[in-house]
């Protein structure tokens, strides 16, 4: 297991690198759906007052 | 008439239809993520030269290869947006765009990282590594005039324009920054071709781009659906939707 | 063939926000509407939309039958007069009207001289018109009236920052466009008397 | 439609008015011509004064502070035709768009391409460059020029009326001129050790060729665009 974490000397580069794109793209799904039920909020709010308007 | 009934149905039509897609598409994609992984890093042997930090390419690779996809997909919109006026077009090519940057950016730093140990600098003025940093501004360029126009029509329309130039510009600066590379530094092998690569190194290379390109329409999926729900507020169908079910995500 | 121009079911939404909803009109040679309505209710949006500047979002707009949106429709039929005059700061009246008279592709009526001879501007010809009052340059912009020969006039508050004489001037020139099978839409907050009835068109 | 002579004379005026126009407020002239002076003259700061050390980089130097001058005066291309409707009367004449993007490109180049040329001899013999490669770096830079004219009218007309507009256009426009600088500077560089540089020679011809049968179309949809 150690051999395997140690990347043949290279653990430092390889899992970095794997680390920063993964992040990269997990950070990116989690924006994605919190701006998803933002606009989820902000058209449930403004249904909600165009019905009282009317 | 008929372009009054493609537009109607189409964000209706294509909003029902990618939700029965995304379930299929992330199943898939998580089952490719993990095998890829699996073969990135146990399973291809190591590079005889570069030893195990060659495994990088597993993942600097594939994000470069999406970079010029996605772009390649945003110069489809744009197309679309300018010949055809198709509204949904419109909507996807601003969605698209940050994925495209975030894998430019990933494929530049996994290139500089993979960079240190076999020329021991952070950054080296390689072609390819140029092109794509010019390709992150080419992106940035079109989220910067994305968020310098209010109208979110015109902003898509001014964006595909401006993407068009791009897409011309590419191969262009492509070629340059491979001529002037030559020029400077003598024609040397790109440093990312390792000459021939073994079968076994070759099969998680493509599932690793694959399952990215899985990840790559999964976002724009999300993003295109709340992009479609905020255009059409003022229809009945969305109203309906929002009121009807209690759904907390999209 | 008469002209006709025939809104269908417009809405135009400019930076995200409906401005005009549903509105549908339907115009033949000698109507003249006047547009009415508070500020932001659309005026301005609507009279670019009918000029062909605005795509809008949904609805559409027949000139002769033909949707103006096409890309093969020009808009030689028009004559648009907005609030942002159209005159260069540095250049005189004189070259900026003699310019657009040279370039443009619609049907000449009267020279640069003798519109702005009836706008009463003769005097003011090499004047730059950065330095020109702003009753001036309404006048000097609303000269084109004369210059083009268009049947379609869209005109974007004509009579403000003009003095009594000359708003007089322009009910007049509305009335000969009129009398002579024109369709003119005048957005205006002033009431303007006019030969031909006025249908009132007010925008929410 | 562009052969037709009604259109190379509406061609003619388009550019005449606009350099007339761009003449009368003599102040927009000059903030190219002042520029590539003054980032010229700033290299010799940071370099050094010695002619070698400067010899050297003249090319790339002259490239740069050229390509950067030209980058300032795309701001008020439109900026003024924009706000005072001039540009929406110009549409609504029913003139081809087309010959709009090509006469705003060409008015471009002639009030700040053109100077920019004459005023690279005397900086480029002060930087101590030999007259064979002065004529190399004129050429290049002639071709250059009208190519960064072209393109940078197209974004110039993208971005147009929005919030800080001149930034924006040089954000958008330099990864478009880096092929130009990149054939620009080498050419020269090279025409100092003696080569003749076809090869960068032609190739800026070909990116020319290239910007003048696209971009018209790109500035007029621009256009459209940003009046719409």
């Amino acid at each position: 297991m150690a051999a395997f974490l140690s990347m043949g000397g290279y653990a430092a580069y390889v899992w970095s690198s794997y680390a920063i794109t993964f992040g990269i793209m997990i950070l990116l799904y989690v924006h994605t759906k919190r701006q998803g039920e933002k606009h989820l909020r902000w058209l449930r709010r403004r249904i909600a007052s165009q019905e009282k308007q009317k | 008439m008929f372009k009054l009934f493609y537009h109607y149905s189409s964000l209706r039509n294509f909003y029902f239809f990618s939700e029965k897609l995304i379930p299929f598409l992330i199943a898939v994609f998580l089952a490719l993520i993990i095998y890829s992984l699996y073969g990135a890093l146990i399973s291809a042997p190591a590079d005889y030269q570069q030893g195990d930090s060659f495994r990088i390419i597993y993942v600097h690779v594939p994000s470069a290869w999406m970079s010029l996809l996605v772009y390649m997909a945003m110069g489809l919109s744009a197309v679309s947006v300018l010949v055809w006026r198709v509204k949904l077009a419109e909507i996807t090519l601003s969605a698209i765009a940050p994925i495209g940057a975030i894998f430019t950016l990933a494929a530049l730093v996994t290139g500089s990282i993979w960079g240190k140990p076999m020329w021991g600098t952070w950054w080296e003025w390689d072609a390819r590594l140029t092109s794509e940093l010019v390709l992150l501004f080419l992106y940035l360029g079109v989220i910067a005039l994305l968020r310098a126009i209010d109208d979110r029509r015109t902003g898509a329309r001014a964006a595909s324009i401006l993407c068009l130039i791009g897409i011309v510009n590419i191969p262009i600066v492509h070629y340059s920054v491979e001529w002037w590379n030559t020029l400077h530094q003598g024609p040397t092998v790109s440093k990312f071709d390792s000459p021939s690569i073994h079968i076994d190194m070759l099969i998680p290379l493509l599932t690793m781009t694959v399952a990215f390109m899985l990840y790559f329409i999964i976002i724009s999926l999300y993003r295109i659906r709340s992009a479609i729900l905020v255009y059409d507020k003022e229809t009945q169908w969305v109203k309906d939707l929002i009121t009807s079910s209690k759904r907390e995500q999209i | 063939m008469p002209n006709s121009l025939e809104v269908k079911n417009l809405s135009v939404e400019r930076s995200n926000r409906g401005i005009i909803k549903d509105l549908s009109l339907s115009l033949a040679e000698g109507h003249l509407v006047h547009l009415k309505g508070a500020n932001g209710s659309g005026k301005t949006t609507f009279l670019r939309a009918l000029a062909g500047l605005i795509d809008p979002s949904h609805g559409e707009i027949f000139w002769n039958e033909k949707n103006i949106n096409e890309s093969t429709f020009s808009q030689s039929n028009l004559n648009y007069v907005s609030h942002s005059l159209g005159l260069a700061e540095e250049l005189t009246t004189l070259e900026n009207l003699s310019f657009l008279r040279t370039i443009s592709r619609k049907a000449l009526n009267k020279t640069v001289e003798a519109s702005l001879e009836t706008m009463n501007l003769k005097s003011f010809q090499d004047y730059r018109v950065a330095i020109l009052s702003a009753g001036q340059k309404q006048r000097a912009s609303l000269a084109q009236l004369l210059m083009f020969n268009c049947p379609l006039w869209l005109l974007d508050e004509p009579f403000n920052s003009l003095d009594a004489e000359s708003c007089g001037v322009i009910e007049s020139l509305i009335d000969d466009h009129m009398s002579n099978g024109g369709i003119a839409i005048v957005a205006s907050h002033q009431k303007f008397q006019s030969s031909t009835v006025q249908q009132v068109v007010e925008l929410k | 439609m562009i052969t037709d002579t009604h259109n190379w004379s509406t061609l003619f005026i388009l550019v005449r008015r606009d350099v007339l126009k761009t003449w009368r407020e003599s102040a927009d002239l000059l903030y190219p011509i002042m520029f590539f002076v003054l980032v010229t003259i700033l290299f010799p700061f940071a370099l050094s004064p010695e002619t070698l050390v400067l010899k050297s980089f003249a090319g790339g130097l002259l490239w740069i502070a050229a390509l950067l001058a030209m980058s300032v005066s795309l701001e008020n291309l439109f900026k003024t035709d924009y706000s005072s409707g001039a540009l929406e009367a110009i549409v609504l004449s029913g003139v081809p768009l087309l010959l709009v993007g090509l006469a705003k490109a060409i008015a471009n180049w002639v009030l700040s391409g053109l100077p920019i040329i004459i005023l690279a001899i005397p900086l480029a013999l002060s930087l101590g460059i030999d007259t064979f490669s002065l004529s190399i770096l004129l050429l290049s830079l002639t071709l250059g020029s009208a190519t960064i004219s072209l393109i940078g009218t197209s974004i110039g007309a993208l971005s147009v009326g929005l919030r800080s507009a001149g930034m924006l256009i040089i954000v958008l426009a330099l990864p478009f001129f880096i092929p130009i600088l990149i054939f620009g500077a080498v050419a020269t560089s090279n025409s100092q050790t003696g080569l003749i540089p076809e090869a960068e020679l032609y190739f800026l011809a070909g990116l020319l060729v290239l910007a003048v049968t696209l971009t018209p179309w790109a500035t007029a949809s621009a256009i459209r665009t940003r009046l719409g």
